[in-house]
Order: structure tokens, then C-alpha cells, then sequence
């Protein structure tokens, strides 16, 4: 499945890029993870979540190719 | 009066005076309201290890952060008794002393805005998917972490 | 910034939303200021036995009522970090819709401004020597009583 | 004593005026309510509180000489 990432905040700068398409055999956001540390394994320092669509998901969740973001903490305001 | 389709919350650039005084003036109209309560967040010139911050730059999950505050807006309508409710985030540069968030909730009675509006602004910080990057003068910066 | 002389706190007719935006406006050089908190107080067009509400006269004991605003002010400085604070109040007639109190509060931090806001609300009801005559369409009318 | 005397609110109704002088040779507040209650009985049904100056003070206090304010329950904002 073809998945696009986009990483926000901090992260934008960790993965040097704000949005990245990638190719995964997996079902589930756990797996996807994988392909993308493989390619930024600086991000498994990294602490944030994870929105499938615009809903914030567990990484045991099944992926529906919609948009996947990395959100670090927020700080909106 | 609730809502129904999803709001914008976003504007580019700091948020003007004029901008809230052109809001206040709208609700001249609605003469069952009784009071308004309106949170302003400004930026800040912080001094970080003997460096300031010039500005703040703020990026966003957008489509996302509209439908979390669609959320919060409807819940915050259930909770309290509101006759309206207006919230503004600035993205891109807001520079300091400059306001970057601002929001405006109005009732016909004075307890419900007190209530309404803390709970609406720890609602925004705590659940919308915003990014602010503080530079400093030097054009060095860092990621700004909410308390 | 604490205030050491008494300030006149009233302003004749409606407060518009023009002069709230130049007191916003005044804050932007303020650059350690994080957080506002703004209250309005505006008149209802309230239904009194099938009468509407057309405005509020409004009349003070003016002395007395600037000298008890300062104590409060005073004593709200003590209690809360505030960067700021501004108190106004109409005198003489403001029509439904408009505004007839404003007041302002500013802070490095927001938790500061929800607690102030409220708090200095509170006082001035209870504390200031003010009296609302609610004018009716046929110009009969009823003294205001605070709830 | 010449006391100046300011009715407020509701009571500027029930007074007819806003303002009177008074005299007393009372040296308390209780005394000049007295003298007040005299012209006007009616404010003896209604509800206040009395400012000397600018400081509310009990009727038991000593007149000073600075103006008295009557003054209903307050209705700002």
C-alpha cells in the first residue's frame, strides 16, 4: 500500500522533509512505522502521535491509506 | 446556537485589533447577550539563555486541527449555555507583542463565560494539532513546548 | 505595574468595540505580556412582563465609586501576577446591544488572567457604588438589580 | 451641623430630589437619618447603605461633615 506521511514540528526537521509517500506490505500503522524508521531512524528517539485521516490513532490500527501524520506535543496558543 | 459545518479557525498572520474590534461589533445585534469573555494569546519576547524571541512561527495540521476545534466547539455548547463561540489561530509568523490566538465566547450571563472560556482555551492548547517555532533575533530558533 | 493614583474609570455613553481595539492596540509593546483576558458587560434587551429593555441609564456615585475601583485594583495587583489592568464603565445611556463595562487583564501566563477576570467582575458588581435605570420601549422603566 | 445629603438610585425617586442639605444637631449618623426620615418617611421602607466621603461607615458613626450618600443595593455592569 502506497501511504502518505506527513511530519510536523519538530519532527519536520529530524525527517528533513514535511511530507513523504511510502511503499508498505503491512496492514497496520506498527508496520508502516517500521518502513519509516528504517529510512529515519532518528525518529524512534522522537515522542509523538500518530492521526490516520484527521483522528488520532493507536499504532495497532489498521491502515486505510488515508493520511498519516506525526504529531509531536502541541503548542498551539 | 450551534454550528453545524466545520469553521476555518486559521488566519495567516497575527490576529489585528481591528480584526476584534470588527467581532465585538457583530454581536451588537444579539440583545439577548448579556456578556462577553474574550481570550487574547500574545507572543511572548522570552529570553532563552540571553537570547530573544523576535517572533513565532506557527504551522499546523490544518484539516485536522479544524475538525478537533469542530469537536471541542460542539462539546463546549453542550456543557455551558453559550449563544456564541468564535476561535482564531494564526499561522506563519506572528511577531512579538503581535496576538496569534483569540478567542470570544458570549452568554447571556456572566458565570457561563468565566467557565466557557478557560475550558475552551485548555481545550485548544491541549488537543489541536498547532506547531510553534520561536526564532530568536539572531534567526536561530527552537520548537516551543506548551506548560 | 501597579497603579498609585485614582483613575477615572467612567466613560460617558456606550464603551464601542473602536475603543477596545486601541486598548488592545496599546498592549503590543508590552512584550513580556502572554495572555489577555477581556470582559464585556453589554445591555440585554431583557423581556420584563412582556416590556422590552431599550437601555440602561446608568448613574454612580462617581468619587466614591473610583476610589473603591482602586482599592480593588490595588488588591488584585497583590493577589495575582498581572502585567495589566484596565476598568471602564459607562455613565448615562447605553442602548441594548451596546457595552457598558470593559475590563482587561494582562499576564505573562493565562492562568493568572481567568482567575483576575472573574474575580475583579465579581468586585465591581458587588463593590461599586453604580446603578443601572432599565428604560423600557414606552419609556416607563425599572432600577436594575444585580443577580 | 450642615450636611450635605445624596440620594442614589431608586431612592432619588422616593426622595424627589438627588440631592438636599440637611441640618442637625445630632453628632451621629442616626441622628441625621432622623432629620431625613422626617421630610421624607418613605425612605424608612427602603433598603440601604450609607457612605460618609467616600467609606461606608455604620449609622453609629460621627458626623464628620463630608457628604452623605444613601446608596441601594448597586446595579453596575
Amino acid at each position: 500500500m502506497k501511504v502518505t506521511v506527513k511530519f510536523f514540528g519538530l519532527l519536520s526537521e529530524v525527517a528533513n522533509c514535511d511530507e513523504e509517500v511510502f511503499m508498505t506490505d503491512g496492514h497496520t500503522v506498527t508496520e508502516l512505522l517500521q518502513v519509516i524508521y528504517r529510512k529515519h531512524p532518528k525518529l524512534q528517539l522522537q515522542q509523538f502521535q500518530i492521526a490516520q485521516g484527521n483522528k488520532l490513532v493507536t499504532d495497532q490500527i489498521k491502515l486505510t491509506g488515508e493520511l498519516i501524520a506525526l504529531l509531536p506535543p502541541f503548542s498551539g496558543g | 446556537m450551534k454550528s453545524e459545518k466545520i469553521k476555518n479557525i486559521f488566519v495567516q498572520g497575527a490576529i489585528t485589533p481591528e480584526f476584534i474590534a470588527n467581532s465585538i461589533a457583530k454581536h451588537q445585534v444579539k440583545t439577548q447577550i448579556g456578556a462577553h469573555d474574550i481570550f487574547l494569546g500574545q507572543v511572548r519576547a522570552d529570553n532563552v539563555d540571553g537570547k530573544i524571541v523576535s517572533a513565532i512561527e506557527y504551522t499546523a495540521h490544518e484539516e485536522m486541527a479544524n475538525q478537533v476545534l469542530h469537536e471541542i466547539r460542539e462539546a463546549t455548547f453542550e456543557k455551558f449555555n453559550l449563544t456564541c463561540m468564535h476561535i482564531y489561530h494564526s499561522l506563519g509568523s506572528v511577531a512579538s507583542g503581535e496576538i496569534c490566538l483569540f478567542v470570544f465566547v458570549s452568554s447571556p450571563r456572566r458565570k457561563e463565560v468565566f467557565q466557557a472560556i478557560e475550558h475552551l482555551v485548555e481545550e485548544i492548547k491541549a488537543k489541536a494539532p498547532i506547531y510553534g517555532k520561536e526564532i530568536f533575533e539572531d534567526e536561530s530558533h527552537q520548537w516551543k513546548l506548551n506548560s
